[in-house]
Order: structure tokens, then sequence, then C-alpha cells
């Protein structure tokens, strides 16, 4: 087998592990999943070597070139999404795995298979309307699995649909703008061929607006924290970490292809910075004010949406554009360990505590230390404060905004710091217990030992990533954004 | 075939133009359900209309069956289930959401107006590139070929979202799915006369569909219109549970990927197919989508328009729209 | 930097950061109960340190300097070295932290949560020697804010809302002040590439600041703003009286060693080792530190001066005293530089062996208010000398340890051109011996008054079969402290005395 | 005016009236039209554009719209579900409180 056909086993396995789990026993579907997850990375690391070794991977599939087929390539991005998506469905699936209340039900398996192939898929096309497909298989596997979190959750669920498909509708209409003007949907094909200014910012602008909806960037961000939250804890985990990367993703790609081509990019970019940077100050706020675990981390991520998107206006301002997008990367890549991690750790916190209120939490770290000890190391990671991946970065990103001269940008990412943990400390404090105060007075439930370990486990991970990045960033420059795949 | 592009507008074309917009106006329009259903069911079939204009007739018949299909189901629930009374919202505040909207949209149309009048008339190359490659795809009707050959990954990644549906659907409404057991007398002779002759049609769609408009996803349409009907009507091999009907959904799923696997082992390239026996594989993966596309909406539209107990199941069974034949 | 210094690539510095480091995730992973292995854990690892220290300090000395680097980020490495000053701040930590972990391992006994207290004391002290060996901005940076995160549970360590409080104090202070560094480094780094410490300055800094000299005072001043909230430097002093909360061990550590000497060691390797002296001065920004420093020292030591509470006095003193060291370095004289780095080591003892006296006093008498203390000398009179010998040592009285460094910054100024330092640090004294001397005062003189404290007006005598004062481990460790302060006065003139060493590691800065 | 740019437009237009009216309605069922109806106008400007040229339209995005057509209807079929569940639900509170 060529190293071309490995970029479809991150689609086709989890889909077709996915296929079988719906008829499968929960033991064996689960089982199932943790082995394609696993697989999932070990492919991931391969495709980086072949990356490293000759560039982006690319598979035409069913052996028709585009324009008449549709192409796959594996850049330097893919490989390390691939990889962070292996990461999440493998936490989130074992922790699910060991405690069926992070999972909601049995369709769990069969939807995370979906949501995992279509997220991989993603990550790896390189074809617009192959995208439209796979976001919307993204979305139906995403909404049901948010309506699995209980009757209450329907409400939820049925929102985030409404959203993610009238933003898959607005990238949609950029797929025919695209077609029309370049008579292909192939993306770089498209991107040769696309001469006209307007209609090229046309396809950014609603790709930007679309994606903007499915990625829950301000100011159309309303809708995660109901949905996030209404979940069951190892989906939470997921949508976070893993889901919203996908349009992040695809957002990166038109602005990567159709960007340098148009001069409306760069007011649509900063147009973007500002979004994003709103985004920070108003999620960081609100999270800041809410008191419960989940819907803190929910705010959280309307706010590091806005550090995913920073990249954009950079990319088109520094002079070495790269600097940017891989500081962007990582700390995309970044957020979703955390994320994966704080999230199952405050499920498992609230399972133990009966409560997801900060203030029914007091005396857990004595209890749970390592579980509290996972929602710290993921907030520091997530406020971009060494040893962590989130610090390297925010090197990165502070580097770019420096050189570029972008003051503003540059006090967003060290001000948002801050917020960033701030919301950490106050759900940190609220574990701890005064002396005495805390000997027997409520017995915690237990959680299962995995449940314990997983989070700690991807927050040890921020860790080591922070401390040896330089392997991920080898394989993010191998194949340079924007160099074409 | 041929339409008339790039001359002078038709009288027809307007009129048919005309009436599309006029009915999604009023289908988004109408307070109620069932006449804001009814206007889009109506929408959907000058839809399917207008694509006959443009020489899309597979489009048509897929628009026609699942669209029906949908609009079916919307109306169905919509005749059966009390509809929640708006909170009381102040008049002038309405009006004024309305006109702002109205207002944006405007603009947005405008804008998005002039972005489509600098798209230039000249054909795209991808067409005849696709249409020289239907040679050598092992199939005559070039939609096939493009669906079945050139971008399969699209259909299978297409199925993939009907069957996932399915899956989702059917968690979310696990005990709810009921079937009829003491079917009257109207439905018997619905389910004698009019499930027979769906599922033949359903075949014929999908044979057709090799060198013909037609193919899995028309034939599944219909198929999934037919188990419908069935299912409201207490045949019994419809009353699958659960399990044994996703067994059946995710088979074609399943297949599908083999044959992918299939294709690599073959010729070395995923999905690809070897013009000698590209027409038997094309035609065994349609069956086997057609019979999962169809149970996958079945259970879906079933999910959907379910919860209600027999006697709302008695009045759904009477309700012509449900399925949409053509 | 001495011209014979020979560059050796060694994995020692790295097992320096890691005798603290492994005890530290073993300790996490201990069940409380274990308290013979953790305290076992946590001495091995403190006596490793030391014992490494003692065997490095000749071969450093002797123009030796061992490195170890790591790829980060293509082009940015992290880099750990030992040329003389970071061996200088890495033996004064290990020295210390041996000190304390036996005082808190006394101190905690019984306590909850001890496992978790443990390890981030062993934590807090990787952080501190990661500054030391830091051999670049970006290293010295990442365990500048590795160590306010992990000083975070020990401050808040007893979980009441007054801990929590100080704890949230002090988190915000210090990140908005690593927030400050983060912008200098990298700023730094983006204009003049990898920057690695260097005696003396480094040249691509001296010419970026010759090119653009309004961004390197910036760029300057930002670092110097990142670091000073650490130092405690005036207005960025807020959180320090706040932290006392902490328990004794943690004020001690982080008044004597770890937190704010951090900062103090910050200023001087930005000072001399980025930009050098010659160019800071040249930048102006050199006087404004000293200003800056002596404004700081006469106003601790003024708030000190009304404070009843026995701890907080003493964060006061530290802010007025740290400053002591940030003012040596802003004067341009070389007796100057080396009177601020033995204050480093000075200070440290002297201010640990208050605080373990505080401590002391608290745990065995529940007494932390100074005006509570009189006639506390009868009942614990080795606790009471010891704090006596630190506070005249504070004072600068010789021949304590104290005296050296007011000497030498005395000299310093005069030898920079700088006479006003002198009224500065008159002034300083005088408010120091009107804080310390009462309390010494109270202590041994004053009869105990009738009306406070217990009801028979004598405090209660000691409950255990030794006999002793205080419990051993607690009390060991401040005499131990207490004696040192003598010696360091007493043999400065030794040839492995903080003094001599700290003249060397300041020659570096004068090539 | 052309047939494609009639057709263009058309579909232009009902596209944006079909956002706006899922962004404006409030009630489910009729906010789930609405989303159909915008996507029958995004299909609709595709099937224009795939038959600009005289001679045989572009197969491609003809199947590109079946495709788009079979997705939205299983969006749509998922999407009738929760709204049974939430106004399901919605009626049992009403019970409750009555």
């Amino acid at each position: 087998m060529s190293a071309a056909a490995l970029v479809l086993v991150p689609v086709f396995l989890p889909l077709a592990v996915g296929a079988l789990s719906a008829v499968l026993p929960r033991r064996a579907a689960a089982t199932l999943t943790v082995i394609a997850a696993v697989a999932t990375l070990m492919v991931a690391v391969l495709l980086g070597i072949a990356v490293l070794d000759a560039g982006p991977v690319r598979l035409e599939v069913a052996g028709w070139a585009p324009p008449v087929g549709i192409l796959l390539a594996a850049d330097g991005l893919s490989v390390v999404m691939i990889g962070l998506s292996a990461i999440a469905v493998l936490a989130a699936t074992l922790v699910a795995a060991a405690d069926d209340h992070f999972a909601g039900g049995h369709a769990f398996w069969p939807l995370v298979g979906a949501a995992a192939a279509a997220v991989n898929g993603v990550f790896v096309a390189r074809d617009v309307f192959t995208a439209f497909v796979l976001l919307e298989l993204l979305t139906i596997a995403s909404v049901a699995l948010v309506a699995l979190g209980g009757t209450r959750s329907a409400a939820a669920a049925l929102r985030y649909l409404f959203v993610a498909v009238t933003g898959s509708l607005f990238f949609l209409l950029a797929v025919a703008l695209t077609y029309g003007h370049t008579g292909t949907v192939d993306l770089a094909r498209a991107a040769e061929r696309a001469d006209d200014t307007v209609i090229v910012g046309a396809i950014i602008a609603l790709t930007v607006v679309g994606m903007a909806a499915k990625t829950a960037l301000f100011p159309l961000h309303s809708w995660l924290p109901v949905a996030h939250p209404a979940a069951p804890a190892a989906v939470s985990a997921l949508l976070s970490a893993l889901v919203i990367k996908a349009s992040i993703v695809i957002l990166w790609r038109i602005v990567e292809y159709f960007g340098p081509l148009t001069d409306l990019a760069a007011p649509l970019a900063t147009a973007v910075g500002v979004a994003g940077a709103a985004a920070v100050l108003w999620g960081g706020v609100l999270a800041l004010r809410r008191d419960r675990l989940k819907s803190i981390i929910a705010y959280s991520t309307v706010a590091q949406v806005g550090y995913m998107v920073l990249l954009v206006p950079l990319v088109f301002t520094a002079s070495d554009p790269q600097v940017a997008w891989i500081g962007g990367i990582l700390i995309t890549l970044a957020h979703g360990v955390a994320k994966v991690a704080m999230f199952l750790a405050a499920g498992a916190l609230a399972t133990a505590a009966g409560t997801s209120r900060l203030d029914g939490l007091e005396g857990t770290i004595s209890r749970m230390p390592w579980t509290v000890a996972a929602i710290g190391l993921a907030g520091v990671s997530l406020a971009g404060l060494p040893p962590t991946l989130g610090f390297v970065g925010k090197w990165m990103l502070v580097q770019a905004s420096l050189d570029a001269g972008a003051w503003w940008w540059l006090a967003l990412l060290l001000g948002g710091g801050l917020l960033t943990f701030a919301y950490t400390a106050r759900m940190l404090r609220a574990t701890f217990n005064p002396p005495g105060d805390f000997s027997g007075a409520r017995e915690l439930t237990r959680p299962a030992r995995t449940v314990a370990i997983v989070p700690l486990a991807l927050a040890a991970l921020s860790v080591v990533l922070g401390l040896i990045p330089w392997l991920l960033i080898e394989v993010l420059s191998a194949a340079p954004m924007g160099g074409g795949a | 075939m041929t339409v008339i592009a790039f001359s002078d507008v038709d009288v027809l074309d307007m009129l048919v133009v005309a009436a599309v917009a006029v009915t999604a106006i009023l289908a988004i329009a109408i307070p109620r359900r069932v006449g804001a259903t009814i206007a889009f069911l109506v929408f959907g079939l000058l839809l399917a209309l207008l694509w006959a204009r443009v020489a899309a007739p597979d489009v048509a018949i897929a628009e026609a069956a699942l669209g029906g299909g949908v609009a079916g189901a919307l109306l169905v629930d919509a005749l059966h289930r009390r509809q929640p009374a708006q909170p009381n919202r102040d008049r002038r505040r309405a009006v004024a959401i309305t006109a702002v909207g109205a207002a944006l949209g405007a603009v947005t149309f405008a804008a998005l107006a002039t972005v489509l009048s600098r798209l230039t008339a000249e054909p795209a190359d991808l067409g005849p590139l696709a249409l020289e490659a239907v040679e050598r795809s092992g199939v005559s009707h070039p939609i096939t070929a493009v669906l079945l050959n050139f971008r399969n990954l699209d259909t299978l990644l297409e199925i993939a979202v009907v069957v996932f549906a399915a899956v989702g659907a059917a968690a979310l409404s696990r005990d709810r799915i009921r079937t009829v057991t003491d079917p009257g007398p109207v439905r018997r002779v619905i389910a004698v006369i009019i499930v027979p002759a769906l599922v033949l049609l359903a075949a014929w769609l999908l044979v057709a569909g090799t060198s013909e408009p037609g193919g899995a996803f028309q034939a599944g349409a219909v198929l999934g219109a037919a188990l419908i009907i069935a299912h409201l009507c207490g045949v019994r091999p419809a009353r699958a549970a659960g399990g044994r009907a996703l067994v059946l959904v995710v088979a074609g799923l399943l297949a599908f990927i083999l044959l992918g696997g299939i294709g690599l082992a073959a010729t070395g390239t995923w999905l690809a197919l070897d013009l000698s026996w590209a027409f038997a594989a094309i035609l065994a993966i349609e069956t086997l989508l057609t019979v999962s596309i169809g149970v996958a909406l079945a259970m879906l539209f079933l999910a959907a328009g379910s919860r209600d107990d027999a006697a709302a199941a008695d009045r759904a069974a009477d309700a012509p729209a449900l399925g949409g034949a053509p | 930097m001495n011209d014979d210094t020979v560059t050796v690539m060694s994995a020692l510095p790295v097992v320096l950061l890691l005798t603290s480091l492994v005890p530290a995730l073993l300790i996490f992973a201990l069940r409380e109960k274990q308290t013979v292995l953790r305290t076992t854990l946590n001495l091995a690892g403190a006596i490793a340190k030391v014992v490494l220290v003692i065997v490095l300090i000749p071969r450093v000395v002797a123009g030796e300097e061992l490195r170890a680097e790591f790829t980060w980020i293509p082009g940015l490495d992290i880099v750990f070295v030992t040329d003389t000053f970071s061996l200088f701040f890495v033996a004064l930590s290990a020295g210390l932290w041996l000190a304390t972990t036996i005082y808190a391992v006394g101190y905690l006994e019984g306590s909850p949560n001890r496992s978790r207290f443990f390890g981030f004391f062993s934590l807090c002290v990787t952080a501190t020697v990661g500054i030391a060996l830091a051999g670049n901005l970006l290293t010295f940076l990442i365990f500048f804010e590795l160590l306010t995160l992990v000083t975070y549970p020990l401050v808040a360590h007893r979980g009441t809302r007054a801990a929590l409080r100080g704890a949230r104090i002090y988190l915000a202070y210090t990140l908005g002040g690593g927030v400050a560094l983060l912008l200098g480094v990298a700023w730094l780094t983006l204009e003049v590439g990898p920057v690695e410490f260097r005696a003396g300055g480094i040249p691509e800094v001296a010419e970026f600041a010759a090119r653009d000299p309004l961004t390197a005072t910036v760029i300057g001043a930002v670092l110097l703003l990142g670091v000073g909230v650490k130092a405690a430097l005036f207005p960025l002093h807020g959180w320090l009286p706040i932290a006392m909360v902490a328990p004794a061990p943690v004020s001690a550590l982080l008044h004597a060693v770890a937190v704010v000497k951090a900062g103090a060691f910050g200023i001087i390797r930005i000072v001399e080792d980025v930009f050098g002296l010659a160019l800071f001065a040249e930048l102006g920004m050199l006087q404004a530190l000293a200003v800056v420093a002596s404004v700081t020292i006469v106003y601790g030591s003024v708030r000190a001066l009304a404070q009843d509470d026995l701890k907080k006095r003493l964060a006061y003193s530290t802010v007025s005293q740290v400053s002591y060291i940030a003012l040596g370095a802003a004067l341009l004289s070389p007796i100057a530089t080396a009177g601020a780095i033995v204050h480093m080591v000075n200070q440290g003892f002297m201010k640990i062996t208050l605080f373990f006296c505080a401590g002391l006093f608290a745990e065995e008498l529940k007494l932390s208010k100074v005006s509570q203390l009189a006639g506390v000398g009868r009942r614990m009179p080795v606790t009471s000398a010891a704090f006596t010998i630190a506070a005249l040592g504070m004072i600068g009285l010789p021949p304590f340890a104290g005296f050296i460094s007011k000497w030498a910054l005395g000299l310093g100024g005069l030898d920079a051109g700088q006479p006003w330092v002198i009224a500065v640090l008159l002034t300083s004294t005088v408010l120091n011996a009107a804080y310390f001397l009462p309390i010494i005062a109270t202590i041994w003189t004053s009869p105990r008054s009738e009306s406070e404290g217990s009801d028979e007006g004598t405090f209660p005598a000691p409950a255990r079969r030794s006999g002793w004062e205080a419990p051993a481990s607690l009390l060991l460790p401040a005499v131990a402290t207490a004696l040192f302060v003598i010696l360091f006065g007493v043999a400065a003139g030794w040839d492995y005395s903080p003094w001599v060493l700290a003249q060397i590691v300041g020659e570096g800065a004068w090539p | 005016m052309t047939t494609l740019q009639l057709f263009m437009y058309a579909g232009a237009f009902i596209l944006v009236l079909g956002v706006a009216a899922t962004l404006l309605v409030r009630d489910l069922i009729r906010r789930l039209i609405a989303l159909n109806v915008a996507s029958g106008g995004v299909m609709l400007l595709l099937l224009a554009l795939a038959d600009r040229g005289d001679g045989e339209p572009d197969p491609v995005p003809q199947a590109l719209v079946l495709t788009g057509i079979v997705v939205m209807a299983a969006v749509t079929g998922i999407a009738i579900v929760l709204a049974r569940r939430v106004e399901q639900l919605d009626d049992d509170l009403e019970e409750v409180e009555q």
C-alpha cells in the first residue's frame, strides 16, 4: 500500500467502525472505537513521517484526477490535526467506555465514529464540495450527540442544527460561486483560475460567515454555551476540542488558497481578527461570571476560538506568514488537548460531587487531586503559560504580531491569557476546602480509575509538547501553508 | 434535453420562476404550519419542474421523491400535532423585526446579485472533461458516472450522512416507533396496491439509472416511501425492530467501503473501479445502497412522524402526500 | 566571564534540576500516610542538590562552565548553564531549601494534604533552580512563569478564605508581571535572535541599542517591569504582605529564596548579562532603577514600622531589603555589583531565620503580633536568640552578614559617584533599627503584662519529653541559619565565603 | 436578461429569503421549512450554472445538487425528530404546571 492510500484511513476506518458500532453490542463497539483511534494515531505518525520526507501526501480518489475527480492531500496541518482528533477521540472513548454516564447512550459509539471520520476528512479535503458533505456529516453526528444528553438537550441540539446548517448553506453558496467562477470545485485548481477580486472576496466572506456560525465565532457564538454543556461529558469534550476545529480548518484553507488573490482579503481578515478579539474578551468575561463548571468551560471555548482565528489577520501582515500560521495551528492544537482534559475532568468532578455548581465542589481537591490537577494544567495551557503547548503557540503569535507591528493583536494575546487563567483559578479555588471543614462531611462517589487518569494524561501531554514542540513545528514547516499541496 | 440558454428569457421560465418565488414567500410567511407545509410542497414540485427546464431530470426525480417525502413528513407532523402557541410578541416589535430583516435581506440580495452578475457566461471546461470521461466509467449515464465513479467519495459520504441520521433518529426515538396492529380497510387496500407498485418503480429506477436518469438515490427515496406506507398499513415485514433495520442501513455503507478496499486490492487505488467489472460493481453497490437509503429514510421519517399512537397513525396513513411518489 | 572560561557540555545542570523535580513527581503520587517515605524523598533530594553544588563550586570558580541545551523550536533552544552567577544562586537555593524542608516537615506534622504541599514545595525549588541555571532569556521566562504557577497552591494551601484571597492577589500580580516579561523577551528575541546571557552584556543587544535606542529602552523597561513584580519593587509590591497568609515555611521560602529572590536575580541578569551596565547607564535606565530601588527601600521600611502583625512587619522589611539588591545592581561600580550579589545570600539567610522564628512563636505559643511577644525570651531563649541575631544583621550591625552588604553598597555608591546612596542607606538603617530594636527589646526585657495573653500571665511550659523549647525540626534550622548569619559576617574573607564568591561573580560584569 | 441570470437571481432571492426566515421565525417547523427553502435557492443557482453551455449540461454540479438534496433530507429528518422532542417536553411541562 502506498503512502498515499494512508490518507484514507483516518476517514474510512472510523466510518466503518462507526457503522459497525451501530449494530454491535456496547463492549465490542467500544473496543473497536478505541482500536480505531489508536490506529488513526499511528497513521497520523506515518503520514507525518511521509510529509517530513517528501512534502504533502496526495491522493486522487478512485484514480480520477481533478477536475473530474476528488483530490485529498495531507500536509503538516492535516497531520497534526488528525493526530489531535485521534487523541481526543481516544481519550473521550476510553472514559466513555469506563463510565456510561460520559457517553449518554449506545448511539454515542456510531456517532463518534461518524464525527471522527468527518473531521479527519475535512483535514485532508482539497475539494470544496467534498468539504461541504463532510461538514454536513459532522453536523448530523454532532447534533445527534448533543441530543444524547437527555430530553432537555433536544432544544439545544436543534438550535445547534439550525445554526450549523445555515452556516453550511453559506459555504455551499461559496462552493457554487467557486464553481461558477472557475469551473471547478478543486481548491488548488480554483485558486489558479480565479481572477475576479470581487467574486473571490465574496467566496472568502461567505466562508467566513458560514464557518463563524459553525465554529461559534463571536457574534455568532450564542448557541455554543447552550449546546456544549447540554451534552454528556465525553461529547462536550469532543465538541469543544474537535468538532469546531473542522470549520476552523476550512476557514484557514480558504484563506490559504484564496487570500492572496484578492485585495478584499485584508479587510476581511481584519474583520475576522476584530471578531476574534471580541470573542476573547466576551467569552472570557462571561466565563468568569458563570457558576457551573461546564458552562465556564463552554464560554472558555468561545473565547479560545478568538485566538484560533487570530492568525488570519496576521498572515496578511507578518513578514513571515509561516510563523503566524504555525503559531495559530499550535494554539488550536493546544486548545484541543486541553479542552478534552478539562471537560472530562469537569465531568468526573461533577459526577463525584453530584453537582457541577462551583459552590458544591468544596473539598474535591483533597479527594480527587489528579482530576483537579488536570483542570489546572489544562488551564495553564489555555492561558498560554509555560511550560505547555499553549505557550509555544502564543509565543509564535506574539512574535508574528510584533513583527507585523500589530499592537492590538499583541495586547489581546497578552491580556487574554490573564482572563483565561482568572477563570481557571476560579474553578480551582472552588475545589479547595478550609481545614477540618471537610472530614466526612460529604462522601464523594469515586469515579473509575480511567476517568481520573485520562484527563491527567492529556494535561501531561500538553506539558510534554510544550517542552519539545520542535517536532510538531518541523512537520508543519515541511509543507509550508500557502505553498499548495 | 436541450434548453434555450442565453437567449431571451422564455415566458414559461419566467412564469415558473415567479411561481417558485411566490410559493417560497408563502412557505415562509404563512403562520400556520399546515399552510406553510402545503406551500412548501408546491414549492418543491415547482422546483422539480425548473430542474427539468435546466436539463436536470435526475435532480427533478430526486426532488420530487425526496422533497415530496420531506414535505409529506412535515405535513403529517403539522396535521397531527398541536402547533405550540407562540409567545405573545408585541405586534409592533414583530413588525419592526420583519422590517429590519427585510431591509438586511434586500441589502444581502443586492450584494449577492452584484457578485453573481460578474460570473461569466463562458461554459466551464469541467463539463466536457467529465462527459469525455464517462466512456471510461463503466456506465453510460453521466450523472451515475459522476456519483458512483468520478466522485464516488462524495456519494459514500452522503450515504454516511443518511445512515448516521437514521442512527441518530433511532436513538432519539427508540421506544416511539409503533406499528399499527389493526389496520382499517382503506389501508389494507393501499398496502396491497401502492406498496408493490412503489417497490417495482424503485427497482426500475435503479436499473435504468445506469443509462438514463434515475439511480440509487431516487430508487432509495421511492423505496423509503413504500416502506413508510407499508409500515403505516401494518404490513408485517415492515415492522422490523430498530436493530435489524439498522443492520440493513449500515450494510450499504459498509459494502461501499468494502468496495473501496476491493478497488485498492485490484487496481491499487482506493475506490477505483476497473472498467471490466465497473458496471457490475456499480449495479451491485447501487442495489445495496437503494436498500440502505430506503430503510434509512423510512426509519428517519417514521421516527420523526411517530410519537403519536395508533389513532394518529391512522390519519397519517390516509394522508396521501406521504412518500410523495412521483 | 573569565577569559579562560571553558564551556563543557554536560548533563549535570539537568541533574541539578532533577534532584528536586523527581522527588516532586514521586511525592505527588504518594498517599497521605506515607510520611516516612515522603520525608526521605524530600531530604534525599535536598541533600543531593547541596552535595552537587558543593562539588561544582570549585570547578566553576576555576573557570569551567557546564552547559546543556535542547531544541525548543527551530532556532531557539532551552539552555542551562552553570556560570558563576547561576551557581551562586543555585547554592543559595539548595542550602536554604534543605533547611526549609526540615523545618516544613516538622511544621506540617499531622496536617492534611501534605503530599500536595511537599510536591509543590519541591517544584518551587525546581523552578528557582531553573531560573538560576537558565542560559538564555527564553529559558529564564519559562521557569519564571513556572515559579508563579507552582507557588500558587502553596500560598492557597490552607484553603481558608484569606488564603484563597492572598493566592488570588499573588497570582494577579505575578501573572501580570509575567505578561510584561513575555512581551519583553519575545520582542528582544525578535530583534536580536536568541538572547543568551553573557557577563558584561550581549554584543547584539548593544548593536541593536545603538541602532534603535528608543526601542531598546522600552524593551529594557518592559523586562524590568516583568521581573520587578516578583522583586516587589514599589509600586509592584502589593502582593507580598498579602501572601503572608501562607504557612510559615512557604513565607520563608518565598521571601528568602524563591519568588522575591528570583525577581532580584532577574534584575541583575537583565542589567548586567543582557544589556550590560554601561549600556544600561547610557540608556538612562540605570539611574531610573536606582531611584525606584531607593524609594522602595525607604517606603518598605516606613510601612514596616506601622505593622503589629509580626509576619507583616517582616514582609514590609522584605520589600525594603530586596531593593538593596536592585540598588546595588543599579550602581556603576564593581563593589556595588558585588554588594548586590552578596546581599542575595545575606538577606536570604537573615530573612529565613526571622521567618523560621516567627513560625516558631506562632506554632509553639500562638503568638503572631509584636505586642504579644513580651517576655517570650525567657520561655524560648534559643528561638529568641536566633531572631535577635538575624534582626541585628538586618539593621546592618557588624559582625553580622548584613553589615557586609551595607558596607559594600555604601562604598559602591561612593565609587560610582553617587554619594546620595549613603543617605538612603543611613535612612534605611535608622528605620530598620526603629522597627527591629523594639521587637528585640520586647522579647528580652519587657515584663509580661498581666492583662494580656494567658490567664496565668506566663507562657505554658513546653509539653515535650526532651524539654526543648520547641520541636527540634523547627528549632535546628533556625539555629543553623542564624549561625550562618554570623559566619558570613565573620568569615567574609574566606576563599569560598559568599562575599568572595560575589566579588568573583561581579567581576564578570566588569571586563 | 438571460435565462441563466433569471435563474441565478431567483436562486439568490430564494436563498436570502430562506435564510432570513430561518433567523427570524420562531416556530420550529416553520424554521425548518425556511431552511429547506434556502437550500432550494442554492440548488437552483448551482443547476443554472451547470447549464451554461450550448451542449449537454455539466453532470458534476447536477450530481452535487443531488447529493445536496439527499443531505438536506437527512438533516430535515433529524430536525423533525428533535422538534418533536422539544415540543413534547414543552407540552409535558405545561401539563405539570396545570
